[in-house]
């Protein structure tokens, strides 16, 4: 056994605490060591180079890296050994970086650690086998889950890319967030007008297939070749018959059905088109507050309707679709404004959202576009603004910042002049957070062109005073209070992951953080991939997003589809659970235990009974290795023997 | 006689299996030794009688293919079910007859007491009291000094599950608690105690490997990694961390398995303990999952399971 | 309710200034079958200047009464006055959380304080022992035209990890007890504003400012009475009227009632018993405009059958909710 | 080669590679100080982990063992640390009863993104260990 040792020092990064010629002429000294030496940046090309020259010329057939995290470069450096002709698990990688140089302060400490780590490496890597990955042919469908911006940019990417496509919404129209806005910033165009054609397209691409009002329900396999249960949501409107011409929505007696779409600006009905432009333009059924099914009779939309599409008896449907990859672009919500209670806690009518508030303003919304209070439908001379209303904010566990907010108030107060000339806006803010192409400039002109107050501090209490709205706050600057009456208040109230973000992230098997926004695959150079192969993010549900960056992950994850799917065959991970039959006593222990139904019983030619892996769908975690009592199974790559030799290496003295 | 009563139950079921397991006369009348009968001649040979101390239903894996009539006393039977809970053997292929059962007794204590000398004759009372004669005369035990600790505590000396019982059925007024009283006891010494007593005891370990082998729980037979190379869990070496290790690998493997029915213990030269870390384990199972190995066909072994939200393990904080 | 005991600790304004506080909670208490002993030799709760100056004396003193109570066998204290029961809440929350801090605060006492006493204001009794239920229960009177605004004062319910009741920034209780006992209370957005009352010596114009904000916003708010749960929101309010309406020109004359004493009221307890006497702003419509709960049917059937001929249209007010978007 | 004398104990940590690996690089990433006892081994899964990994490493040397995978739910491999939990749990139970100290032996949960939770974690744990003090100052071990 030839093993070759190279310590990188990543500039200082490593060489800065740890000595790291020590640790080079120390791990010379081991066992089956043939070679040990140091290198600037062993990532770098002329690094790996240094690694091949030493293969050929040390005629090196197994090679430790001491160098970052394998989370970082594992795949690089077993590309550099498979070109110089080792197999690729001839490698082990020594985490001296992340795990030592970088949080050790001793350097004595830290050499010594290091060299230890690199003795586990060594140790290990003189039990890894060779291993050839099997190729499996995979499904070329992908599921995008979530119609907003994000989700219907990735389904046109890969649908004109030529792949089959499954957008799964979970409201009757796609659109999501982006089309119940107004205008956007900082241009102020119209964002129906821009997202339209893109719902449009989206509904008659020959390549997609829209399920609106669905939610996923379940998702098996592995990438390449997933099966997703897919729930449609029970309408009470038989979709192939209505024709969305809004009949029974005019004469639907219950009158006061809460508007998702608006968030309840406005009441709807209990049978409702959400609005205009929906996508598909069709009528569902909000049994909460339809008669028919609170009361048990009305039947007024069934008798008004003219194509007999209404279906009171309707049930969820559940289908099954096969899809090689999926892209989850769920979006984000807004949190309740019951969580401030300093500003009404949503007990004044007057003191609205900024997503309501778009809603006003828009010419589509409840009010045609007049801008008018919820409690007299008056029009406010006075708007007040209040940035980071939850946002920014440890005492309700919003630490971080919503992105857009500033944004989208100043686009509001611009917005709120134009409609109301003799109008005065305030903004309270903690920080003007304007950073995109043209968003400073746009910040300025609000107050500049257009005499926004802004005001920095943030608000402490909004009270009723007469028929008007206290907001009460500190102004930082000038050092004292200031308390303004407003007609009308509008937060902008922060934006949190989805309240079932952690149930979806558990069917998919990927992770999230402390805030339920899903974690990506590398903060900086996997931004829209996912620690789950065939998974991919896109928009808000990775954390706070605006329009151009969600368009922007949108296609980005597409492109990863399409770059997964160039290929017919996909390499399986070698590194999967192995049988051996010898030693298999057939207690099967480990069919029982397996989390992917990835072991069936085998009978063999003598009749014996021994467990048999089916490689493809084991995904590698080892559940089995660590059930079998007589060792028969082993998951290649961590078996019990390789995590035995790094647990005697540091621990036997 | 008991005996003969077993002889006619075996008969009578002997002509529907492949093979009849029940004991025999051994090389002495202190020994009962496990018999294999295939024909109805060799019914005649089978006694019964507290000496008859084996756990037959160990032979039933290897035999599952087969099918089989088992002798089981009431501590047998929860072997049998603990198999069927694994999906080691088919209940189907087995005829049990089961025979309730009010102690066995220690071969090892009756020698010690005799100081082995070799044994001329065994009779028993009909109070239970057993008398062993010798070339240095005749000695009485009462069944109560010289039956394995384990009986004094038994909750099954019916067996759960047969399908012809010999004899009539023997109530317990043991209680689960009594069972455990000596771990409980156990766990109240101080910490350094209890280090220091298991290195006492697993020192004396020879890795003879009897209590694996008489072990019926231990499926893995020839395949144990106590002596692969791979996987290479432990050396040959005969020191104290070795065979802590081994003694380790024994009570984990059996971790929620173990059915108490005293083999590993019994078949011990060196009177260790071995049986002690399974019923500890054991305990923490009723408590943990109130699971108890061998009483309930249906349960699944708890290491093979788990709930999403489990109400009992509190997260740990340092 | 009856079966359990309370501790009850007045402590020294409940004596003195506040004894109508004091009398309206025990009548209360009694009319609600609530049981409670008073320890014997009970001493200052270190809500004084203590607090401002030794955190270790401060709680000592606490601690003391609570050891005290500790010892007669009773696990829960009602402490009328939010001082006393911050006081106790406080020394509470920082001897459990530290060890060093307890040691250090027993090293003063002659006995250690175990930190087995849990302590409550008795609208904290009221409204989470009681039970609005058995609130109402007990109601025998109404008080017609009567528009209370709850007051609940800078730190009945806050700081939240020490009070840990109600919400810090806009608590319930006080509104749900009295609309239990049948009182109509309005929406008042001061509820928690700071009334200046420990300024009341130092910076006499700011707190007539604050005073005149909090009594004039409970005005706008369409009461025409203050409920309180605090000796000293309940004089300064009450005291310092007639002063706020020299300073500001205005002319305030509104009744600062006790959350108890209102109930008293319509429990139909006699007014001098639970000190309506006692008020400076007096209270005696209120006490007049009682009737009992029968005449009180009588009169809403009157006005329901008046109002039966033009029968209003009403629009259920929508909650705002956010909705998850996909 | 032994730690270094008095300074250093054993501590050995078993982290699978989704989570708590990941956890353990945000917090280098961060620059995150932590004691340098702790060596690192790399698992694909909490449930790869079987106890006698743990045993083994306690009876061979170690000082104190931690091991940590993905939260509840959040398992890459969707169930392998359900399976963990319950070996763990009942080895934490059994450790005692050997004379070892239970908190020789720590199993929890960090994801990918609680750095700071990771050193936390490290920093107690380690603490508590020389707390403690070496296991094997008292008893002969291995060869």
């Amino acid at each position: 056994m030839r093993v070759g040792v190279f310590i990188c020092h990543c500039g200082s990064n490593i060489a800065g605490t740890i000595d790291v010629a020590k640790v080079a002429e120390e791990t010379k000294k081991l066992p089956g060591v043939v070679y040990s030496t140091t290198y600037m940046y062993t990532c770098s090309e002329p690094g790996q180079e240094e690694i091949q020259k030493a293969i050929k010329t040390e005629n090196l057939d197994r090679v430790v890296v001491a160098a970052c995290s394998p989370r970082m470069h594992e795949l690089t450096f077993r590309r550099t050994v498979a070109k110089a002709g080792l197999n690729r698990y001839f490698f082990e990688q020594a985490n001296i970086r992340e795990h030592i140089s970088w949080i050790g302060t001793d350097k004595e400490l830290n050499t010594n650690k290091a060299i230890e780590a690199v003795r586990m490496a060594v140790e290990k890597v003189k039990l890894n086998k060779p291993l050839f990955s099997s190729s499996f042919k995979i499904n070329k469908r992908v599921l995008v889950i979530g119609g907003g911006v994000a989700g219907m940019q990735a389904a046109l990417d890969c649908a004109d890319g030529g792949l089959e496509v499954l957008l799964v919404e979970k409201s009757p129209s796609v659109g999501g967030m982006m089309s119940r806005l107004d205008k956007t910033f900082p241009t102020i165009d119209c964002s129906i007008c821009i997202l339209g054609p893109k719902m449009v397209d989206v509904a008659q691409h020959e390549k997609i297939k829209l399920y609106a009002y669905s939610e996923i329900d379940e998702i098996k396999g592995y990438v390449g070749n997933y099966q997703v249960k897919i729930r449609k949501k029970a309408t009470y409107v038989d979709w192939n018959k209505c024709t969305g011409c809004g009949a029974c929505m005019e004469k639907c007696p219950s009158k006061n059905s809460y508007d998702h779409f608006n968030f309840g600006i406005a009441p709807t009905r209990a049978i409702n088109i959400p609005f205009p432009q929906a996508i598909p333009k069709k009528a569902k059924i909000d049994p909460e507050y339809c008669r028919q099914f609170t009361k048990g009779k009305c039947g007024v939309c069934a008798k008004i309707c003219p194509t007999k599409a209404i279906d009171y008896e309707m049930q969820d449907e559940i289908v099954t679709e096969d899809v090689g990859a999926i892209i989850v672009a769920t979006g984000y919500s807004l949190i309740d404004m019951e969580k401030l209670p300093e500003y009404g806690g949503g007990r004044y009518p007057d003191v609205i959202s900024g997503i309501q508030y778009e809603r006003l303003l828009n010419a589509s919304g409840p009010t045609s576009g007049h801008i008018v209070r919820p409690s007299d439908n008056a029009e406010p001379k006075t708007v007040v603004f209040v940035a980071c209303a939850g946002s920014r904010d440890k005492s309700i566990g919003i630490p971080y910042c919503s992105n857009f907010c500033c944004m989208y108030i100043a686009k509001q107060a611009i917005l709120t002049k134009d409609h109301i000339p003799d109008s005065q806006s305030y903004v309270f803010y903690m920080d003007i957070r304007s950073p995109g192409k043209g968003y400073d400039e746009f910040t300025r002109r609000a107050q500049e062109e257009y005499g926004v107050k802004y005001i920095r501090g943030r608000v402490s209490r909004i009270y009723p005073k007469g028929n008007k709205m206290v907001v009460r706050g500190a102004d930082t600057l000038l050092g004292t209070q200031v308390e303004v009456e407003a007609d009308l208040v509008v937060l902008g109230t922060a934006v949190i992951s989805n309240a079932d973000a952690g149930h979806m992230a558990e069917k998919l098997h990927i992770s999230y953080d402390t805030f339920g926004f899903y974690v990506e695959g590398h903060p900086k150079l996997r931004p829209v991939e996912t620690n789950t192969s065939g998974v991919f993010l896109a928009g808000a549900c990775q954390g706070p997003k605006d329009i151009p960056a969600s368009v922007g992950q949108g296609s980005a994850a597409a492109s990863k589809v399409q770059a997964l799917f160039s290929k017919d065959m996909l390499e399986s991970d070698p590194a999967v659970a192995k049988v051996n039959i010898n030693a298999c006593v057939g207690c099967l222990k480990c069919v029982g235990t397996c989390p992917f139904q990835a072991i069936k019983e085998k009978e063999l030619r003598d009749g014996r009974i021994v467990a048999d892996v089916i490689e493809t769908v084991c995904a590698g975690c080892g559940v089995c290795t660590s059930t079998c009592p007589c060792g028969a199974i082993q998951l290649q790559h961590f078996t019990d023997n390789q995590i035995l030799a790094e647990v005697n290496a540091i621990c036997l003295k | 006689m008991i005996s003969q009563k077993l002889q006619d139950a075996i008969a009578g079921v002997s002509d529907k299996v492949d093979v009849v397991i029940a004991y025999q006369q051994g090389f002495d009348k202190l020994h009962a030794t496990p018999c294999f009968m295939t024909t109805p001649e060799e019914i005649k040979n089978v006694i019964w009688n507290p000496l008859c101390v084996h756990n037959l239903t160990s032979y039933l894996p290897s035999l599952k293919k087969k099918k089989v009539a088992v002798l089981a006393k009431g501590c047998d039977s929860r072997t049998i079910l603990q198999f069927i809970q694994e999906g080691l053997i088919n209940r189907e292929n087995v005829t049990i007859i089961g025979i309730p059962c009010s102690g066995v007794i220690s071969v090892n204590k009756i020698l010690q007491a005799i100081n082995h000398e070799p044994v001329e004759d065994v009779s028993f009372d009909e109070k239970g009291n057993i008398t062993v004669k010798t070339s240095k005369g005749e000695k009485t035990f009462s069944l109560q000094d010289v039956c394995p600790d384990k009986c004094k505590t038994c909750r099954f000396p019916t067996p759960i599950v047969y399908d012809v019982l010999v004899g009539d059925p023997i109530e317990s007024n043991k209680t689960y608690d009594d069972a455990y009283a000596d771990i409980k006891e156990f766990e109240n010494k101080p910490i350094e105690e209890r280090l220091k007593y298991w290195e006492g005891e697993f020192d004396r370990c020879i890795r003879c490997y009897a209590c694996r082998n008489a072990c019926p729980m231990c499926v893995c037979q020839d395949s144990c990694i106590a002596e692969t190379r791979d996987p290479h869990w432990i050396s040959q070496r005969a020191t104290l961390s070795e065979k802590f290790m081994f003694h380790m690998i024994h009570a984990l493997h059996l971790a929620g398995r173990c059915v108490e029915c005293g083999e590993c213990e019994r078949v011990c030269p060196m009177n260790i303990p071995v049986n002690k870390l399974k019923r500890k384990i054991n305990l923490d199972m009723k408590e943990l999952y109130n699971y108890e190995p061998g009483v309930t066909p249906e349960d699944k072994p708890p290491m093979y399971t788990f709930n999403v939200d489990e109400v009992t393990i509190k997260e740990h904080k340092i | 309710m009856a079966e359990r005991e309370y501790a009850y600790f007045s402590g020294c304004s409940l004596e003195g200034t506040a004894s109508e506080y004091d009398a309206s909670v025990r009548a209360v208490l009694k009319e609600l079958n609530v049981r409670f002993r008073e320890p014997d030799d009970w001493s200052c709760c270190g809500s004084t200047p203590a607090h401002t100056v030794d955190h270790v004396f401060a709680a000592a003193l606490a601690a003391r009464n609570l050891r005290l109570i500790e010892k007669i066998g009773l696990d829960t204290v009602i402490a009328p006055c939010p001082a006393c029961m911050t006081a106790f809440k406080k020394a509470q929350h920082s001897m459990t959380e530290s060890e060093i801090f307890k040691n250090k605060v027993n090293e003063l006492l002659d006995e250690p304080y175990n930190c087995g006493v849990e302590s409550k204001s008795a609208l904290q009794v009221l409204f989470e022992d009681v039970g609005l239920d058995a609130i109402a229960e007990r109601v025998t009177h109404a008080l017609p035209g009567l528009k209370v605004a709850p007051y609940y004062g800078c730190i009945l319910n806050r700081p939240p990890e020490i009070a840990k009741f109600d919400d810090p920034e806009n608590p319930i209780s006080m509104d749900k007890v009295l609309m239990a006992a049948g009182v109509e209370v309005t929406n008042f957005a001061f509820k928690l504003e700071c009334c200046g009352a420990a300024f009341g010596v130092a910076k006499r114009e700011m707190v007539n400012q604050l005073t005149y904000k909090v009594l004039s916003m409970a005005l706008d708010s369409g009461a025409n009475c203050i409920a309180v749960a605090c000796p000293l929101c309940q004089q300064n309010l009450d005291l310092r009227q007639e002063q706020v309406n020299k300073t500001m020109g205005s002319n305030l004359n509104i009744p600062i009632l006790y959350f108890t004493q209102i109930l008293g009221l319509v429990y139909g307890l006699p007014p001098r018993e639970i000190g309506i006497d006692k008020l400076v702003v007096s209270a005696d419509d209120i006490v007049y405009s009682r009737i009992t709960v029968e005449e009180m049917r009588k009169r809403a059937e009157l006005e329901a059958q008046a109002k039966a001929k033009k029968p209003e249209k009403k629009i259920a007010k929508e909650e705002v909710k956010t909705e998850e978007n996909e | 080669m032994p730690e270094i004398a008095s300074q250093e104990l054993r501590v050995v940590g078993f982290l699978c590679n989704w989570c708590s690996y990941g956890g353990a690089d945000t917090a280098g990433v961060s620059r995150f100080k932590q004691p340098t006892d702790l060596r690192i081994i790399r698992v694909p899964c909490s449930g790869r982990v079987d106890p006698l990994f743990v045993v083994k490493a306690l009876l061979n040397g170690a000082d104190g063992v931690l091991v940590s995978g993905c939260h509840p739910r959040d398992c890459h491999y969707s169930d392998g640390n359900f399976y963990a939990r319950r070996r763990l749990e009942m080895l934490k139970k059994l450790l005692p009863f050997l004379g070892i100290e239970e908190k020789r032996f720590h199993y929890t949960w960090v994801s990918a993104s609680e750095g700071a939770r990771w050193q936390q974690t490290v920093t107690d744990f380690t603490k508590r260990i020389h707390e403690l003090g070496p296991l094997h100052a008292k008893k002969e071990v291995t060869p």
